[in-house]
C-alpha cells in the first residue's frame, strides 16, 4: 500500500521527477572543517539562546557555547576546537543580524570531555529529555523546533510516533543519501523515542522515489512489530506534518491545534538519527547534512559540514558558480530562504543551499489572477488560496480567515501551480501579520 | 357638467386626507421614540470621510460616541479644529486647543541608500521587509515600496526620489500611515515644526556611511551646534526635542550628511560656516580683549 | 569571491509550473480546432473568414483598447484569440463579416476590457457578445445555412432563404424529433452556428483539454448530465419506450451548442465559479436553465443565455461552496457539535 | 354597486408571478425602482434588506391600492382620481408602518425598516399597484403580483449586490467609468442575460 | 442667484440624472425614441413647475409632519392634470409614455426639489428651479433617446420628419440598444463621458 | 426650520392637509369634466380611423360577441374583444373584428377585417408588446401587415415555417404566427356571423 493525501503538486520535469537527479546518487562528502565556524545563537525557533563564552575563551568540539535560558530553547555547541575570536551580531539566513559566537578553528578537533557515550535504559525519562535538550537538538526537518518540548509536550498523549523520511522538497536529497547510507541511526533513534513516548506504534514515512532504502530499512526493523515502513507516493508536500500524519494514520491534525492533538510525534529522519548519537556518543548537534545543488553550481553535492560553516566554503567545495547565479537558497526551492550573501552560516535546520542561474523562477511584472482555480486544487489544506489573496489585499481580514489564510502553511503549492504567477504566499504571510498584529492590538484595549 | 362626480371626488379625498393627517398624527405621539437629536446633528458637522483615524467604526460611529461622551468633541483628526469647534457648537462645550498635526517621514535615503539586492515580488514594505529584510542595505531607512501611500486615503504621500515623502498641505494627520510603516519611520509632528532629522540609522558613523550616504553619522555637529539644547544623538542617531526647537535652522546648516531638514544649500552652509568663523573670531577677539583687559585691571 | 550582482531575492517558493496563461489559452485554441476544421468541410471556407474576422477584430479592439488606456499589450495571452474564435463559433456561417465586428467590441470592449481585462469580467465575453448580437440582429443569427451550401468565402450572402435549413432544435423546439440522424449530429452534417455542428470533433477537444488539465470535468460533467437525465425522464415531444427517450435524450444533448457551451464556454474560467462543489452547481444550474429555456422559453436556444444568466450567480456560488478546510470538522458534525 | 375583476387560477397565478419574476423582471426590464436599485445595492446585507421591505410593501400597497380602486373610485366613477388617491395611500402606509416598526420591532426596523423612506418614492410601488388595475387582476392575483414583482426586484438587486462585490474586489475599470458608469454597465450585462427568459411560457 | 447659474446648475452641474442619478427609471424607460424622450422630459419640467410654485407659496402653512403627504397630494393633483390633458390632447404619446406618466409623482426629482428647494425658497425662484432642473431632466432624456435612437433604430427624429419613421440613418441597426439592456449601456457610456470631461475641468 | 410650522397639533395637520386635498380634488375634478369626452371620443377615433383604413367608406355598427370567443376556454386562444358590421350604401360590406392573440411578449391587439366576399380585408396591430425592431415590426412594418390582404379568410392561414403562405418577419416567428392565429380566429368567428 502507498500511503498519500489530497491536494499537492508534482514539482519537476518528466525526465527528472523533483529535480533531484543531480545529487540522489552521490553518496554524503564529508567535508574539511573550516578555518572559521560562525554560530548564531538563534539557530531553532524559540528564545535565543545565551554566550556562555567570551572572546579569547579557548574552546573544544561539542563543548556548549550558549546555554538555553528559557524552556523554548536549545543551546549551541562549539562544532570545532578552537578559539572565540568574536561574539558579535553576524548576517544571519534570515537576513537581519544575529548574535554569533565565532570561533577560530585550530583543526586540532578535540573532543569536550562531555562527550562520551551514555546508558540509555539506566536513565530516567526526565533524564534521557534532559539529555535531548543539553545536545541542542531541534528539528532538522527545517522548522527546529526543539525537540525536548515536542517530546515532552507529547508524553501521554502520543500513540504514535512518525519519521518524516518523505523529503518531498525538490532538489534535496540529504535525507535520502542519510537513509541509504546510514539507516541504523534513524531506526534506532526511532527505538529510542517510541521508548521515551510509550507508544506501541512507530511509523516510517518515506516517498517511493527513495524506494532503494526500503530493503535495509525493512531488515533493520525486522522482527520489532511496533515499527513499521510506509512507502509515500511522491507528492509535495508530502513531508509536512499534517499531511504525512494524514497520509499514514488517516488522522487530521484539527485546525490551530498541534499533532500531539492527533496523538502522533513527528520526528525527521536526522533528528531521530541525531536522538540516537546523543546517547550513543555523545555527541550534541555539531553537523549536517547539506545538499548543495541548483543550476548555477558547478558540481552539485551531498555535503556533511559542521554546524556554523560559512555558504562560500560549500560553494567552493563544489567547484564554484558555472554561471553568475541569479537566486540564492537555503532550503529547497519551495519552503527556502532567499539570501544575497554566501557570509551565512550553515545551521542546524539547513538541509540545502541552492543556487539558481535559470529561468526557475518566472516572475512576470504584473500578474493577474484568470481564476483557474488550480491553486485550490493543489492547496494541501483544502484552502482556498484565491480568496486569500483578494480578500487579504483588500485587507478584509475576517474573510481572509474565514477562507483559510490562517491555516495556510505556506507550502507554496498554489504559487507553484498558478498560471499567472500571483506572489500568493508572499501575500498570505503579509496577511497573517496583519492579522497578528491586528489581534494583538485588539487584545491590548 | 357633472357636479355630481365633482363633489364626489373633493369629499373621497378631503376625508382620505383628513384621516391620513389624524392617522399620522396619532401614530407620531403613539410611537414616538426618543432618539438623541444630537447624533445626526453631530454627524453632519464632520467631514464624512469615514477614514476611521477616529478609531470608531466611520463618521457615524463617532458621531454616536461624541454624543455618548465616550469621545472627545475633537475626535475627529481629519476635520482639525472647525470641525471641533462646529461640533463643540452642537454639543455646548469649548473645544480643546488643537494643534494641526503632519505626518513626517524620518528617512531621506531613498535613491541614495545602497540596495543589497534586487527585490521582486508583492510591492508592499512589510511583504518586502519579510524577503531578506528589505531590499536595502539600511536596516532602518524606508524602502521606498509605498505601504504608506497605499494606506493613506487622502493622496498625501508619495514616493519621491525612492522614499515616502508627505504633503502636507494634503495630510490630514489620520495617522494611517504611522501603524503601516514596518519600519516606524512616520510620526505625526506639530506642523509648525520644520526642522527634521530625516534619518533614523543607529549604526555606527562607518557602517551607517557605507549603507546610505545620507545616513545620519552621529558626529554630533548639530548638537553643538545648536542653542536651545533641542538637538541630541541619542543611540547614534540625531533626535530633535521638539519642546524646545525654535526652528532656526542652524544645525541644518552643519549637517555634513544633509540629513537634517530643511536641506541647507552649500552657498547657505558656506555663509553659516564663515558667520561661525567670524563669530567664533569674534567671540575669541572679545575673550582675548576681555582676558587683555581683566589682565590690564589686574595690571592696575 | 563570487559575482553576486545578478542576484535577486524574492518570497518562496522559487519554482513555478512551466504552464502559464498563454499556453493555457493556446490549449484551448489548439481544442477548437477539430471543431473549426468540421466547420470549414461543413459550411466551406467561409466559416474560416468569419472566424478570422472575428478573432482579427477581437485582438484588434483590445490593442487599441490597450493604447488608449496606456497599458502595456495584453493580447500575448491569446485570450483575445479564444474570444474570438468562440464568438465566430457562436453565429451562423450566412452571417455577413461585419457583424462579428461588433460582437467582438461588445465582448471585448464592454464585456472584458472596461471591467480591467483577463479575469476581471464577470460574465463571459464571447457569449456576451453573441448576446448583443442576438438582440440586435435576430433575424440574421437565426437563419440557418444547410450543410453543404455553396456561399461566398468574402462578401455578402445573397438570397438566404434558398439555402437555410432548420437546426435541430427548432424541431425539437416543437415536439418533433428532427430529421438529422445522431450520425448527422456527431459528425455535424446540420445547419447551425459555426462551431456546434460537430459534436465528435467538440468532444474530441474536451478531451484534450481535460488531457492537458487546462479544464476540470466537474462543469462539462454536471451540465452535460443534468440536461440528459432531465430530457430522458421528461421528453417534450411523444417518444415511446426507453429507446424513443434514449433518442430524444442524446437528441437534446448533441444538438444546440450544447456541447459546444458545456466544454468551452461555461468552463471559462474566469466567469465560472472555482471551487470544485460551485462548479458542480453551476453546470448544473445550467443545465436546468438549458432545458427550462428550450422547453418553455420564447427562444430558439438556451444555453448561451444559461450560461450568462449562471455567470452572474458565480461569486454567490463561490461563497457558498467552500470547500472543508483541512483540520475541520465535516458541516454535519459541527452542526451536532453545535447542537450539543 | 361593486364590480370586481374574474376569479384567477392558481395556474394563472402562477404563470403571472413566473412573468413578474423572471420574463418582465420590474429592474431589468420594466425599469421600475432604478433608482434605489442602484442606490443600496453596494452591499448584499443591505440589498438583501431592502428587497425584504420592497416585497413587504409592495404586497401591502397592491392590496390596499385594489380596495381603494374597486370599493371607492370605481363606483364612485372617480378612476381619474387613481394616481393621487393610490400614493396617498401608500406613502401614508409606509409611514405608518415605519413608526410603528421603530417603536414595536426594533430588530425587524434595523433590519428593513430603515429602508421604508426610501420605498415611498420607489416607481416600483406606484407601478404595481396601477399595473394591477390596468390588467384587471383579482384581488388574490393583485397580491401575488406586488409580491412577485417585489421579489422580482429582490433577485435583481441582490444578484447585482454580489456583482459589484465581485467588482469591488477585483476589478479595475478605467477612471472614468468608476462607480455609477460601471454599475450601469454591469446592469446592462445582467439584463441582457435576464433576456434570456424572454418569451418565457409555461402553460 | 442668477438665473444663468440656477440653468448651469440644472442641466450640468447639478443635473438631477447625470449628477444626483435620481429619476433613472424613465430616464431609462422612456428614452427608445428622441420623440418620447421630449415628451417625457416636457411633461415632468410641467409638473416640477408646477408643484414647485404651489409647494413654495404653501411653504410656511404645511406643518412638518404631514410635509410630505401635502407635498405629494400637490405633485400628484399636477401629474393626474398633464396625464389628462395629454390624453386629451396628444393620446399618441401618452400611449407611449404609458405607466411613466402616472409615475411622474414618483420621479424623486420632484420631491426632491420639493423639499430641497420649494419648501424654503419664494415662489419665483421655485419656479425658475423648476425650469432649470425640468430642462436639465430634458437634457438628460433627450441625449439617452437621440443615441438610442440612432443606434437602435438606426433613424434619427422619428415623429417630427417623415412621420413615424423619422430619417433612416443606416439599416440593421443594433436592435438592442432600445431594449433595456441597452438603455443601461448607454446611461453607462453618457456618464462615463460626463465623469471624464468633469474631472479633466477639475484638474484645470 | 421655524417653531410656528413644526407645532399646531393634530388639528392644525388636520386642517391643512384637508384643505390640500379639497383644492387638489376640487381641481381634479373639474378638469376631469373638461378632458373626459374629448379622451373618450379620442380613443373611439382610433378605433375607427383603423377600421376606416381597412374597409372604407363603411358605416360600422357593434355586433354582440359569444362568450366562446369573449373568453375562450383554451388560455392560448386568441380572445375577441369586440366586433363591428360594415354597411356600405346599405351594402353589406363585411366585418371588423378586434381580436388579441398572444405574441412573443403579452397579447397583440389587432384589427382584421374580412370582407363579405371571404376574403380578408385588412389587418391593422393597434397595440403590442413586442421587442422594438423584431416583433415589433408586425405593427411598424406596412409591407408585412399588407400581405394578408386578399388572403382566403376561411381561418388556415399559416406561416411558411409550418407549411404555409405568410411570411414570417425574420428573426420573430413567434409574432408572426399570432398575427396569424389572429387573423384566424376572426376569420372563424365571421363564419359563425354567417
Ligand atoms: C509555538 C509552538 C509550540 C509548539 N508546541 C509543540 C508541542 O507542545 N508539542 C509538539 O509536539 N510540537 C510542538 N510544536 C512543534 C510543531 O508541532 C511542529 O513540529 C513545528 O512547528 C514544525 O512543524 P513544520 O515543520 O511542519 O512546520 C510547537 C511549535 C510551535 C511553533
Ligand atoms: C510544506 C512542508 C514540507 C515539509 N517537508 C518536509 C520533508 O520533506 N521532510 C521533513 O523531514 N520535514 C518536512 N517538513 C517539516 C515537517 O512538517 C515537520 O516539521 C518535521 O517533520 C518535524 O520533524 P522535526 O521536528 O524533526 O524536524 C515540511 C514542512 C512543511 C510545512
Ligand atoms: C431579445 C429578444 C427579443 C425577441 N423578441 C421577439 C419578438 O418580439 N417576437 C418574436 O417573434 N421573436 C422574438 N425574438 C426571437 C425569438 O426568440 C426567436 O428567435 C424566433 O421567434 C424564432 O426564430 P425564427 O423567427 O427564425 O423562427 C426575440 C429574441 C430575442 C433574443
Ligand atoms: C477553458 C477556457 C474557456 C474559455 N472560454 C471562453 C469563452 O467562452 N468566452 C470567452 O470570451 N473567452 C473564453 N476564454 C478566454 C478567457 O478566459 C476569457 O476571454 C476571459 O473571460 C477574459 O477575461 C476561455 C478560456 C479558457 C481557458
Ligand atoms: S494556501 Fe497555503 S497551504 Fe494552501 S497551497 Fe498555498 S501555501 Fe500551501
Ligand atoms: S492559480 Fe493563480 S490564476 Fe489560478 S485561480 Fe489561483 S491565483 Fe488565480
Ligand atoms: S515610509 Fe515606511 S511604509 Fe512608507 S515607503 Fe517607506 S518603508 Fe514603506
Ligand atoms: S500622510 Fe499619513 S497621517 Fe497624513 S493623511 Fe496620509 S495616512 Fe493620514
Ligand atoms: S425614478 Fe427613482 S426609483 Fe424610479
Amino acid at each position: 500500500m502507498v500511503y498519500t493525501f489530497r491536494g499537492g503538486i508534482h514539482p519537476g520535469t518528466h525526465a527528472d521527477p523533483g529535480f533531484k537527479s543531480a545529487t540522489n546518487t552521490k553518496p554524503i562528502e564529508a567535508m574539511k572543517a573550516p578555518e572559521q565556524v560562525i554560530l548564531p545563537v538563534s539557530m531553532h525557533i524559540g528564545a535565543p539562546a545565551s554566550p556562555i563564552v567570551k572572546v579569547g575563551d579557548i574552546v573544544d568540539m561539542g563543548q556548549m557555547v550558549a546555554e538555553a535560558p528559557a524552556p523554548v530553547c536549545a543551546p549551541v555547541h562549539a562544532s570545532v576546537s578552537g578559539k572565540v575570536i568574536a561574539v558579535e551580531p553576524r548576517l544571519h539566513g534570515n537576513g537581519s543580524k544575529v548574535l554569533s559566537i565565532v570561533i577560530e578553528n585550530d583543526f586540532e578537533d578535540r573532543l569536550h570531555e562531555s562527550v562520551h557515550p551514555y546508558d540509555f535504559e539506566a536513565m530516567t525519562n526526565e533524564e534521557r529529555i534532559e539529555h535531548i535538550r543539553t545536545g541542542g537538538i531541534v528539528g532538522h526537518g527545517g522548522a527546529t523546533f526543539p525537540t525536548h518540548i515536542k517530546i515532552q509536550s507529547g508524553i501521554g498523549k502520543v500513540d504514535t510516533v512518525i519519521i518524516n523520511g518523505a523529503e518531498c522538497e525538490p532538489y534535496i536529497t540529504s535525507d535520502h543519501r542519510l537513509l541509504l547510507e546510514h539507516p541504523e541511526d534513524m531506526v534506532e533513534g526511532l527505538k529510542l523515542l517510541v521508548k521515551i513516548l510509550g507508544v506501541k506504534q512507530g511509523l516510517i514515512g518515506i516517498e517511493e522515489n527513495k524506494s532503494d532504502t526500503y530493503a535495509k530499512i525493512e531488515e533493520l526493523i525486522a522482527g520489532d512489530p511496533t515499527l513499521k515502513l510506509c512507502p509515500l507516493k511522491c507528492r509535495y508536500p508530502q513531508g509536512a506534518e499534517k499531511q504525512l500524519i494524514n497520509a499514514v494514520t488517516g488522522r487530521e491534525v484539527p485546525s490551530g491545534k498541534l499533532p500531539a492533538d492527533a496523538g502522533c510525534a513527528v520526528f525527521n529522519v536526522d533528528t531521530a538519527g541525531a536522538i540516537y548519537r546523543r546517547f550513543a556518543t555523545g555527541m550534541p548537534v555539531v553537523r549536517r547534512i547539506v545538499t548543495v545543488s541548483g543550476s548555477a553550481v558547478a558540481n552539485p553535492k551531498n555535503l556533511e559540514v559542521r554546524v556554523g560553516t560559512p555558504m562560500e566554503k560549500l560553494i567552493d567545495e563544489c567547484g564554484g558558480f558555472k554561471e553568475a547565479p541569479n537566486k540564492l537558497l537555503m532550503g529547497g526551492p519551495m519552503m527556502g530562504v532567499a539570501q544575497y550573501s554566501l557570509d551565512i552560516p550553515v545551521m542546524k535546520g539547513t538541509n540545502a543551499f541552492l543556487a539558481f542561474c535559470g529561468e526557475e523562477d518566472k516572475r512576470v511584472e504584473e500578474p493577474q489572477c484568470i481564476r483557474c482555480g488550480k491553486c485550490i486544487n493543489a492547496c494541501p489544506m483544502h484552502l482556498l488560496p484565491i480568496f486569500m489573496n483578494v480578500y487579504g489585499k483588500a485587507e478584509d481580514l475576517d474573510t481572509a480567515v474565514e477562507v483559510g489564510v490562517l491555516d495556510c502553511i505556506e507550502c507554496g503549492s498554489c504559487s507553484y501551480e498558478c498560471p499567472a504567477r500571483i506572489p500568493l504566499v508572499q501575500q498570505f504571510r503579509l496577511t497573517k501579520g496583519q492579522i497578528m498584529a491586528h489581534r494583538a492590538a485588539q487584545a491590548k484595549k | 357638467m357633472d357636479m355630481q362626480n365633482v363633489i364626489f371626488a373633493v369629499v373621497v379625498l378631503f376625508v382620505m386626507g383628513v384621516l391620513f393627517a389624524v392617522l399620522l398624527g396619532i401614530a407620531a405621539k403613539v410611537f414616538a421614540v426618543e432618539v438623541d437629536e444630537r447624533v445626526p446633528l453631530v454627524r453632519e458637522c464632520l467631514p464624512g470621510a469615514n477614514c476611521g483615524g477616529c478609531g470608531y467604526p466611520g463618521c457615524d460611529g463617532l458621531a454616536a460616541a461624541i454624543v455618548a461622551g465616550d469621545a472627545p468633541v475633537n475626535g475627529c483628526p481629519v476635520g482639525g479644529a472647525p470641525v471641533a469647534a462646529k461640533v463643540a457648537e452642537v454639543m455646548g462645550v469649548e473645544a480643546g486647543e488643537t494643534e494641526r498635526k503632519v505626518a513626517h517621514v524620518y528617512c531621506n535615503g531613498g535613491c541614495n541608500a545602497v540596495d543589497k539586492a534586487k527585490y521582486e515580488g508583492l510591492q508592499d514594505c512589510t511583504a518586502a521587509m519579510r524577503v531578506a529584510g528589505g531590499p536595502k542595505e539600511c536596516a532602518y531607512g524606508c524602502m521606498g515600496l509605498g505601504s504608506c501611500v497605499k494606506a493613506c486615503a487622502f493622496d498625501a504621500l508619495h514616493i519621491v526620489n525612492g522614499r515616502a515623502l508627505v504633503d502636507a498641505e494634503k495630510c490630514v494627520a489620520c495617522g494611517k500611515c504611522v501603524a503601516t510603516c514596518p519600519k516606524k519611520l512616520i510620526d505625526l509632528v506639530a506642523a509648525a515644526k520644520q526642522v527634521h532629522v530625516n534619518c533614523k540609522n543607529r549604526d555606527k558613523g562607518a557602517a551607517a556611511m557605507k549603507v546610505c550616504t545620507n545616513a545620519c553619522i552621529a558626529c554630533g555637529m548639530c548638537e553643538r551646534t545648536c542653542k536651545f539644547d533641542a538637538i541630541h544623538v541619542v543611540n547614534g542617531v540625531a533626535v530633535i526635542d521638539y519642546d524646545k526647537c525654535t526652528n532656526c535652522k542652524m544645525c541644518t546648516k552643519v549637517c555634513p550628511k544633509d540629513c537634517i531638514e530643511p536641506i541647507a544649500t552649500a552657498e547657505q552652509k558656506e555663509k553659516f560656516k564663515a558667520m561661525q568663523k567670524a563669530q567664533a573670531e569674534k567671540a575669541k577677539a572679545a575673550a582675548e580683549a576681555k582676558t587683555a583687559e581683566a589682565q590690564s585691571a589686574n595690571e592696575t | 569571491m563570487y559575482d553576486l550582482s545578478k542576484v535577486v531575492v524574492t518570497s518562496s517558493p522559487h519554482i513555478k509550473t512551466d504552464e502559464d496563461t498563454r499556453s493555457i489559452m493556446l490549449d484551448v485554441i489548439i481544442a477548437m480546432v477539430p471543431a473549426l476544421a468540421i466547420a470549414v468541410f461543413t459550411f466551406g471556407w467561409r466559416s474560416l473568414s468569419l472566424t478570422a474576422v472575428s478573432v482579427i477584430a477581437s485582438v484588434v479592439f483590445e490593442l487599441i483598447y490597450n493604447k488608449i488606456m496606456k497599458q502595456k499589450p495584453t493580447i500575448t495571452d491569446l485570450s483575445a484569440v479564444v474570444t474570438g474564435m468562440l464568438i465566430a463559433f457562436n453565429i451562423p456561417v450566412a452571417a455577413p463579416l461585419w457583424m462579428p465586428v461588433f460582437g467582438a467590441l461588445f465582448a471585448i470592449v464592454i464585456t472584458k476590457m472596461l471591467f480591467g481585462g483577463l479575469g476581471r469580467n464577470f460574465m463571459n465575453p464571447a457569449l456576451a457578445g453573441r448576446a448583443f448580437m442576438l438582440a440586435s440582429w435576430a433575424g440574421i443569427m437565426t437563419t440557418w445555412t444547410a450543410p453543404g451550401a455553396k456561399l461566398p468565402i468574402f462578401g455578402n450572402v445573397g438570397d438566404v432563404s434558398a439555402i437555410t435549413s432548420a437546426t435541430p432544435l427548432v424541431a425539437l423546439k416543437q415536439g418533433n424529433l428532427p430529421d438529422a440522424s445522431l450520425t448527422d449530429l456527431l459528425l455535424g452534417q446540420i445547419g447551425g452556428c459555426i462551431g456546434e455542428v460537430s459534436a465528435l470533433a467538440l468532444i474530441a477537444g474536451g478531451l484534450y483539454l481535460l488531457y492537458r488539465k487546462v479544464i476540470t470535468i466537474n462543469i462539462p460533467a454536471a451540465y452535460i448530465l443534468t440536461v440528459a437525465v432531465i430530457t430522458f425522464l421528461f421528453p417534450k415531444g411523444d417518444v415511446v419506450g426507453l429507446m424513443g427517450h434514449a433518442q430524444w435524450m442524446l437528441t437534446e444533448v448533441l444538438s444546440g451548442g450544447l456541447l459546444l457551451g458545456a466544454i468551452f464556454m461555461a468552463t471559462d474560467y474566469v466567469t465560472s465559479p472555482v471551487t470544485p462543489k460551485g462548479q458542480i452547481v453551476f453546470g448544473i444550474g445550467c443545465g436546468l436553465l438549458t432545458v427550462f429555456i428550450r422547453y418553455f422559453g420564447g427562444l430558439p436556444e438556451g444555453v448561451s443565455y444559461s450560461i450568462l444568466i449562471m455567470n452572474t450567480l458565480t461569486w454567490v456560488i463561490d461563497k457558498k461552496t467552500h470547500p472543508r478546510k483541512f483540520g475541520y470538522p465535516a458541516k454535519i458534525e459541527k452542526k451536532k457539535e453545535e447542537a450539543k | 354597486m361593486f364590480e370586481f375583476p374574474a376569479a384567477m387560477g392558481v395556474t394563472d397565478l402562477l404563470s403571472l408571478a413566473i412573468a413578474a419574476i423572471l420574463v418582465n423582471n420590474y429592474i431589468l426590464v420594466q425599469f421600475l425602482g432604478c433608482c434605489s436599485f442602484f442606490g443600496v445595492s453596494k452591499k448584499t446585507d443591505t440589498a438583501v434588506g431592502m428587497g425584504m421591505a420592497v416585497i413587504f410593501v409592495m404586497a401591502l400597497a397592491s392590496a390596499v391600492s385594489w380596495a381603494v380602486q374597486y370599493f371607492i373610485l370605481k363606483p364612485l366613477g372617480l378612476e381619474y382620481m387613481q394616481t393621487i388617491a393610490f400614493i396617498l395611500v401608500i406613502a401614508t402606509l409606509v409611514q405608518f408602518v415605519e413608526m410603528f416598526m421603530k417603536k414595536s420591532m426594533p430588530a425587524l426596523y434595523q433590519a428593513l425598516g430603515i429602508f421604508l423612506p426610501l420605498i415611498t418614492t420607489n416607481c416600483a410601488v406606484l407601478g404595481a399597484a396601477i399595473t394591477n388595475i390596468n390588467n384587471g387582476y383579482s384581488f388574490i392575483g393583485a397580491v401575488v403580483y406586488g409580491v412577485a414583482a417585489g421579489v422580482g426586484y429582490t433577485l435583481a438587486i441582490v444578484l447585482f449586490s454580489t456583482i459589484r462585490e465581485r467588482l469591488d474586489l477585483t476589478s479595475k475599470c478605467p477612471k472614468c467609468f468608476e462607480g455609477f458608469p460601471i454599475a450601469l454597465i454591469s446592469a446592462a450585462l445582467l439584463a441582457m442575460s435576464f433576456m434570456g427568459f424572454s418569451g418565457l411560457k409555461i402553460w | 442667484m442668477k438665473f444663468s447659474d440656477q440653468l448651469k446648475a440644472g442641466i450640468i452641474t447639478d443635473n438631477p440624472v447625470f449628477m444626483q442619478t435620481i429619476g433613472l427609471c424613465p430616464t431609462l424607460a422612456t428614452t427608445t425614441s428622441l420623440n418620447n424622450a421630449i415628451g417625457m422630459g416636457l411633461a415632468a419640467t410641467a409638473v416640477l413647475i408646477g408643484s414647485n410654485l404651489v409647494i413654495s407659496l404653501l411653504r410656511k402653512v404645511i406643518p412638518d409632519k404631514v410635509r410630505i403627504a401635502a407635498f405629494i397630494s400637490i405633485i400628484a393633483t399636477f401629474v393626474s392634470l398633464i396625464q389628462m390633458l395629454l390624453n386629451a390632447y396628444v393620446p399618441a404619446l401618452a400611449a407611449s409614455l404609458g405607466l411613466f406618466l402616472p409615475l411622474i409623482v414618483v420621479n424623486c426629482i420632484i420631491l426632491g426639489r420639493a423639499e430641497a428647494y420649494a419648501s424654503k425658497n419664494k415662489p419665483l425662484p421655485s419656479i425658475l428651479d423648476g425650469v432649470c432642473m425640468g430642462l436639465g431632466f430634458t437634457f438628460a432624456l433627450v441625449l439617452m433617446g437621440f443615441f438610442r435612437e440612432l443606434l437602435g433604430a438606426g433613424t434619427i427624429l422619428s415623429g417630427y420628419v417623415n412621420g413615424v419613421n423619422g430619417i433612416q440613418i443606416f439599416s440593421n441597426p443594433a436592435v438592442m440598444m432600445i431594449l433595456p439592456a441597452g438603455g443601461f449601456l448607454a446611461m453607462g457610456f453618457i456618464l462615463a463621458v460626463i465623469q471624464k470631461v468633469m474631472s479633466g475641468k477639475e484638474d484645470k | 426650520m421655524n417653531d410656528s410650522k413644526k407645532g399646531g397639533g393634530i388639528v392644525m395637520l388636520v386642517v391643512v392637509l384637508g384643505l390640500i386635498t379639497l383644492i387638489c380634488a376640487l381641481l381634479l375634478g373639474v378638469v376631469n369634466q373638461i378632458t373626459a369626452p374629448k379622451i373618450e371620443a379620442n380613443q373611439k377615433a382610433t378605433l375607427d380611423a383603423a377600421m376606416a383604413e381597412i374597409i372604407p367608406d363603411a358605416k360600422f355598427e357593434a355586433v354582440d360577441v359569444s362568450d366562446d370567443y369573449k373568453n375562450p376556454a383554451d388560455k392560448n386562444a386568441a380572445a375577441i374583444t369586440q366586433a363591428f358590421k360594415a354597411t356600405k350604401d346599405g351594402q353589406d360590406a363585411g366585418y371588423c373584428v378586434e381580436v388579441m392573440p398572444k405574441g412573443f411578449g403579452g397579447a397583440l391587439t389587432l384589427i382584421v377585417g374580412i370582407n363579405s366576399d371571404g376574403t380578408v380585408a385588412g389587418t391593422k396591430v393597434t397595440a403590442h408588446a413586442e421587442t422594438p425592431g423584431l416583433g415589433a415590426k408586425a405593427q411598424q412594418d406596412p409591407s408585412w401587415i399588407a400581405q394578408f390582404a386578399g388572403k382566403a379568410a376561411d381561418g388556415s392561414l399559416k406561416v411558411t415555417k409550418d407549411g404555409g403562405e405568410i411570411n414570417a418577419i425574420t428573426g420573430a416567428t413567434i409574432t408572426s404566427r399570432a398575427v396569424t392565429k389572429g387573423v384566424n380566429t376572426a376569420a372563424q368567428f365571421v363564419a359563425t356571423l354567417g
